[in-house]
């Protein structure tokens, strides 16, 4: 008895024949993104594959190798709740905490989140720190991309026609800090900009992952970044250095949260007060 | 909304204005651009359609050139509407040509657009975050199609 | 097309299409206009209603997306003995003043206390970042918070 | 309540709440008519253009449309609170991008708003006008070309795109010569948008003879209805303007929205129309606060005495005049605040710009004139190594002193509000304050400030029903400042009847008294002394049946608490309000009416003291008084500023309901820290590019302290009902400036532009 254009198929790869063959197809996760444009009239879908009616798109399962599936229709509330994303994936869960308010985090997914890829929105950095891969489906079957080349461009991503995001794969959590620093002119809004870190410790010595959003049309990061934190994960010199890098990787614009200029100044300040933040962390343990 | 950038073309001046101002070529460049159409040598309706996320914006234009001082200023308005005019876009563009060193050419645009309707209300921040891409991706269009052009 | 929807206990049945919202079905057609319409961009959160016990925004959740949930709107919570101690607790602290951001204030508010018996006040105001208001400056409204929370301790 | 239950001064709970929690209260958007169409209206892509010419048969090919109207569908009626600029719908030419252009009633909204967007308009564009400056250059393109024919209700001035003009000045200027520091400064704000959570909207049903009763959201029927009528060319008795409940309005509801439409709608159909404005149509259609740019200097003695303020300001009016003119002198009459000065002079110009109307937003220019004067008074103790709020205290306005221009004050409780203040933020151990983490700067400072209650006119009619129950009708909109609940205790105290004896009629301009507005911090007080007058009628007719009734002298009868009248003195000789009644219903006197009428007649400048020029109030109100201390957080790597902790002192005369009074200052001051820090409309070229809440962002639960605390002081006013005075503006007055002041104290920058966002604090920080 539903109503015509609306699908709620059982399987991804139902969904994903009929996001191919149904023309003007959009899928519906939360709604938080897709129904907030339908109701702004950007959005004039004329069928709606709705994915909740598919039982491995939800919940977060631990895999063999020890890391962890978080399937697209995964509510930000839930990750935001899920204690295994310890150590380093922390920067995960504490960013889905960031995430707007509490009501929105019960509707919103992850799934429809990076497949909106608004890069000032709190997951493309925390996926890139901590090392994620984000799995695709099409029509012809699934493949995984590198959250770091899973984002392209403003509001673009690796999906292609008739491809949508299935889940998230997370390597297994390693010992040491994940944290995400959010600067947003309020409570729940989108950040100015954002700065995600994780510090896997061990014998060897610290690795660092570090990622900055809002600043440009896709996370932002360097591997010389990535390098300095890592080889002198203590030093401050190494952190401004690090900072001063991302600040030049960045690409940022004005728009009605800050200007360009501000982004690049509080890029450095960020970066290390964030480096300083988990090496507290660690030290701590 | 103010767009504005700028690139370097492997080519002499002249060729690049003689270009810019082919319509044939620039429906090749310009991003999303669906049909082009000249409708008298002052005068182009074109076709775009642009894609940012979800949303899909298919545009018809009436470009109007308004000054040609060739080879190094093409000033022109565009006037036109989305969907069943869900948005109203109107835009006053420049583009100047200005040699660079080894013979080649910069190419400078800069558009002041206004968008109203839905895409003025709700799409502007996006919209105006697209146009840089969209301009960018350009500059790799009509780069690419006249340094082959002169290579070959 | 008619849709069947579970709405404060029984099942009404609505005429939506495609793109209609919840918000809309439940204040057009069932005139059940506790839930507010503050912007239609899931921020103001004056439209926030219970989706199988989860607070959400009806603003945001198509009405073909809800075939199958139990909705819940502040109207289908006036017998609740919790949804009472909040309201009570509203009238005598002075947390209610235009009213306009109230219905969706005291549904997230139910859904806090249902599951943080006893929040403390920063866990109350996170609890309701989702709400705005713009008359009471939040104060009494926390206060009203704690005090129902308080009353339902045995 | 207990009959002897005192009414004012009970912390009682809202007249209407149960019906608020319980999800029934129904706003503007609720109601719903038996063949009701829906309403939409094209906005103009142009800020300045004229209209050559519409085509309109698209639209009206639209299924389900009833009708498509435009400019030429209205007469040339002009409407304006101070200038009758203002057509219904834009005519001949548009002024603001947003601007309604044409408008559609349809069977259904979604018909409507697709109509409205089909209607086709060719324009002639024109050089748009987006800043004062631009407006006042030389060459400028007029916005108003036929200004000069306007009616106007005062001396505006009017010339070009000069809308208004304004200038007060006291004293001797040789003042500044005794002067042993003067600070001077270029101060600049933004506007901010008033965010009622309920969007603007109007329901419209005409009735065989075509007489329309028009429910809206608004916070005067009477302004509904004179708007109305003016810009329709219709008589004020064709309409009858009504009020479901309100969902808060701060002044963007108080002058006309989109009812004028809705009207012209209904006439045009023959059938109920309703308009409900979409949120981001409610930014870009009606009106927001002012901003200012400002040049202050103050002078003062060594010892911190203040001597002189000179201020000259430059007000953007938007598209039209609205309440802008009013706005101008208020914030010149508020501009020296609270203090003594030997010489102040206030002047300022208003002009028109291709903006949206600025118009009526809580503080009424008030708090942008003292985001400067505070913050110069801080400067000055700063230089002069003095506690700031000493150097207030040594030249606050004491009682008996008169207002700048001469104006007579009634109480002033101030002392006791900076009293009460420094004693609860423990203000003399202020500079011990710890940061709660490294990486953070704190500081605390404070700010004065006053705000009148009162202008124009306002009644009450007092009926006692044959049960000796009481209908008390005031025409004042309870837009959720709680006036309703108020002004029931006032009658209830001054009749000595239970509070539940006592019940409101809605504001209906068929039936109540007129009431100008809920505006101005005014209806407790105003109204409140037409109710207390009113109700003191109904207690002369009360005793003139007792003393028949009792066979006594009227003068030797009291009322006593519960509805009763008896002989002083004597216990048990006593009738009740109900044999009174029924007494006058059935058999003598008729039934028992109180009515009252007033105008708030105190003069505003007394012309031997002070010189004024095109000031738009000869009378203003009484002066309550304030006085505001915070604690603030800067931080250091973002330059983010946060506010732990608040004070927030007003003298309100009496509190009729303490709990609406602090509802009033912690509202007023969460509104004012989105002011500070971070609200503001900006505009991309010609158009608003944040007109959605995505884009604005208001303080929410976690970014407003929850240690906001307010602190009643009651200094009677005389005339004020039971010695109120108001108290809906004064809270949200110098929370900028206060803020500003504990920033400057914290970084030793001064800031003179709003709003505080961490971008202008970290390069203030970095002196980038």
């Amino acid at each position: 008895m539903s109503v015509p254009g609306y699908h709620r198929p059982k399987s991804v790869e139902d969904a994903a024949r009929l996001l191919a063959e149904t023309d003007g197809a959009r899928c519906l996760s939360g709604g938080a993104t897709l129904v907030a444009m339908m109701n702004a009239s950007l959005a004039e879908p004329k069928a709606i594959v709705s994915l909740a009616g598919i039982p491995e798109l939800a919940g977060i399962a631990e895999l063999a190798n020890g890391g962890f599936r978080i399937g697209a229709m995964t509510r930000h509330a839930a990750t935001a709740a899920d204690a295994r994303l310890a150590g380093t994936l922390a920067v995960l869960r504490d960013a889905a905490r960031q995430i707007a308010n509490p009501v929105v985090r019960n509707m919103g997914t992850i799934g429809g989140s990076i497949g909106f890829a608004d890069p000032a929105a709190d997951y493309p950095p925390a996926l890139v720190a901590a090392n994620a891969e984000v799995e695709i489906v099409n029509a012809a079957g699934r493949r995984r991309v590198a959250a770091r080349d899973f984002f392209v461009d403003w509001y673009t991503t690796a999906c292609g026609p008739g491809e949508f995001v299935t889940g998230v794969h997370l390597p297994p959590p390693r010992p040491g800090a994940g944290l995400y620093r959010k600067l947003a002119r309020v409570s729940g809004d989108f950040a100015i900009a954002s700065v995600a870190l994780s510090a896997a410790r061990d014998a060897a010595g610290v690795s660092v992952r570090i990622a900055v959003g809002g600043c440009g049309p896709r996370p932002i990061r360097a591997d010389a970044a990535d390098a300095l934190l890592s080889a002198k994960f203590g030093d401050a010199a190494a952190a401004a250095a690090a900072g001063e890098a991302l600040a030049a990787a960045a690409d940022p614009v004005d728009d009605v949260r800050a200007s360009a200029e501000y982004r690049r100044l509080v890029i450095p300040r960020l970066v290390a007060e964030t480096v300083a933040h988990a090496r507290a962390a660690l030290e701590a343990r | 909304m103010r767009i504005e950038g700028s690139f370097v073309v492997a080519a002499p001046r002249e060729r690049v204005f003689a270009e810019i101002t082919n319509p044939a070529l620039m429906a090749g460049c310009i991003p999303g651009c669906e049909a082009i159409e000249v409708i008298d040598p002052k005068t182009y309706r074109a076709r775009i359609l642009i894609e940012v996320g979800p949303i899909k914006a298919r545009f018809n234009l009436v470009v109007e050139v308004k000054e040609e001082a060739p080879p190094e200023r093409v000033v022109s308005v565009t006037r036109g509407e989305e969907g069943t005019r869900a948005s109203v876009i109107s835009s006053n563009n420049e583009l100047v040509l200005v040699p660079a060193e080894g013979g080649g050419t910069e190419v400078k645009y800069v558009s002041e657009v206004s968008v109203t309707g839905r895409l003025g209300k709700f799409g502007l921040g996006m919209m105006k975050k697209k146009a840089e891409a969209l301009g960018a991706k350009f500059a790799e269009n009509f780069r690419g199609k006249i340094e082959a052009a002169a290579a070959s | 097309m008619t849709l069947a929807l579970s709405i404060n206990g029984r099942i009404r049945h609505v005429q939506a299409g495609l793109s209609d919202t919840l918000l809309t079905v439940l204040r057009d057609q069932l005139l059940l206009t506790a839930a507010k319409r503050g912007c239609n961009q899931g921020v103001c959160g004056a439209c926030t209603v219970l989706i199988d016990g989860r607070p959400q925004r009806a603003c945001l959740s198509l009405a073909a997306n809800c075939e199958g949930a139990a909705i819940t709107t502040l109207e289908g919570l006036q017998r609740d003995a919790g949804m009472a101690r909040l309201q009570k607790a509203f009238t005598a602290t002075g947390a209610v003043q235009c009213g306009f951001c109230t219905p969706g204030v005291l549904v997230s508010a139910h859904a806090l206390l249902s599951h943080n018996a006893d929040p403390r006040t920063d866990e109350i105001r996170a609890g309701l970042s989702g709400n705005l208001c713009r008359c009471s400056g939040y104060r009494k409204i926390a206060e009203a918070v704690a005090e129902a929370a308080k009353e339902a301790k045995p | 309540m207990s009959a002897t239950a005192k009414a004012v001064g009970a912390a009682l709970p809202r007249a209407e709440v149960r019906e608020k929690v319980e999800g029934r209260a129904q706003y503007i958007a609720d109601l719903y008519r038996p063949g009701m169409l829906h309403g939409a209206v094209l906005g103009s892509p142009h800020a300045h253009a004229r209209i050559k010419s519409y085509d309109i048969r698209e639209a009206l090919a639209v299924p389900g449309v009833h009708a498509v109207l435009t400019g030429d569908d209205f007469g040339d009626h002009r409407m304006g609170a101070f200038i009758k600029d203002e057509h219904a719908i834009a005519k001949g030419k548009v002024r603001y991008v947003g601007e309604p252009v044409a408008a559609v009633a349809a069977e259904t909204e979604a018909a409507a708003k697709l109509a409205a967007r089909l209607v086709s308009v060719e324009y002639e564009e024109l050089p748009a006008i987006l800043s004062p400056e631009a407006a006042l250059a030389p060459d400028a393109a007029i916005i108003h070309e036929d200004v000069a024919s306007y009616f106007k209700v005062f001396d505006t001035g009017s010339t070009a795109n000069v809308c208004s003009r304004t200038s007060l000045t006291e004293g001797d200027a040789a003042a500044w010569d005794r002067c042993d520091v003067i600070v001077e400064g270029r101060f600049a704000t933004q506007p901010q948008a008033h965010v009622s959570l309920e969007p603007c909207g109007a329901l419209a049903e005409p009735d065989a003879t075509g007489r329309v009763t028009l429910w809206s959201a608004n916070q005067s029927v009477f302004r509904v209805q004179a708007n109305v009528s003016e810009s329709l060319g219709l008589p004020m008795a064709q309409l009858r303007c009504l009020t479901p409940r309100v969902g808060a309005g701060f002044g963007n509801k108080m002058e006309p929205h989109i009812q004028p439409i809705a009207v012209k709608l209904a006439l045009a159909t023959g059938r109920p129309v309703k308009l409900i404005l979409t949120r981001e149509e409610d930014f870009e259609i009606v009106r927001a606060r002012h901003p200012f740019k400002l040049r202050v200097r103050t002078g003062a003695l060594k010892d911190g005495t203040l001597v002189a303020r000179e201020v000259e300001v430059l007000l953007d009016g938007g598209a039209y005049a609205d309440d802008s003119p009013g706005v101008l002198g208020y914030s010149l009459f508020m501009s020296p605040g609270p203090y003594r000065f030997q010489y102040r002079k206030a002047s300022g110009t208003l002009v028109y710009t291709n903006k949206l109307r600025f118009g009526a937003f809580r503080g009424f220019g008030n708090p942008q004139v003292s985001f400067a004067g505070e913050q110069q008074i801080d400067e000055i103790a700063a230089r002069l190594g003095l506690d700031p709020l000493a150097v207030r205290e040594k030249s606050m306005l004491r009682p008996g002193d008169k207002w700048f221009g001469g104006a007579e004050v009634g109480s002033n409780g101030l002392e006791e509000c900076i009293a009460r203040v420094k004693a609860a933020s423990g203000w003399a151990k202020r500079a011990e304050l710890e940061p709660s983490a490294p990486g953070r700067k704190r500081a605390m400072a404070a700010a004065c400030t006053a705000h009148i209650s009162g202008l124009l006119a306002t009644g009450a009619i007092v009926r006692m029903l044959e049960d000796g129950s009481i209908v008390l009708n005031t025409g004042a909109v309870d837009i959720g400042q709680g006036s309703d609940t108020a002004l029931t205790q006032i009658c209830a105290e001054a009749l000595m009847v239970p509070i539940e004896r006592v019940r409101l009629a809605s504001p209906d301009t068929d039936g109540s008294p007129y009431n100008w507005g809920t505006t101005a911090s005014r209806v407790t007080y105003t109204t409140g002394r037409a109710v207390v007058a009113a109700a003191l009628e109904v207690e002369k007719q009360i005793k003139q049946h007792a003393s028949e009734m009792l066979e006594c002298d009227a003068a030797d009868l009291e009322l006593r608490p519960g509805g009763r009248v008896g002989i002083v003195g004597v216990p048990d000789k006593a009738v009740s309000f109900f044999e009174v009644s029924a007494r006058a219903h059935w058999a003598r006197g008729g039934p028992i009416i109180g009515h009252n009428s007033l105008v708030f007649e105190r003069p505003s400048v007394d012309p031997k003291r002070a010189i004024a020029v095109g000031l738009p109030f000869p009378q203003i109100g009484a002066f309550a008084f304030g006085a505001l201390v915070v604690d603030i957080e800067i931080d250091e790597t973002t330059g983010k500023i946060e506010v732990k902790r608040a004070w927030s002192a007003a003298d309100v005369g009496r509190a009729i309901n303490p709990l609406a009074v602090e509802g009033q200052l912690e509202g007023a001051f969460v509104q004012g820290m989105g002011l500070a820090l971070n609200e503001e409309m900006v505009w991309d070229g010609p158009r608003l590019a944040n007109p959605t809440l995505m884009d604005y962002k208001v303080p929410t639960a976690l970014d407003s302290p929850h240690e906001i605390h307010s602190i009643i002081v009651e200094a009677p006013e005389p005339d004020g009902p039971f010695g109120a005075k108001g108290v809906g503006e004064i809270g949200i007055n110098v929370v900028p400036a206060a803020i500003a002041n504990a920033a400057a104290i914290a970084l030793g920058k001064r800031f003179n532009a709003l709003p505080l966002t961490p971008e202008r604090v970290l390069r203030a920080m970095l002196g980038k």
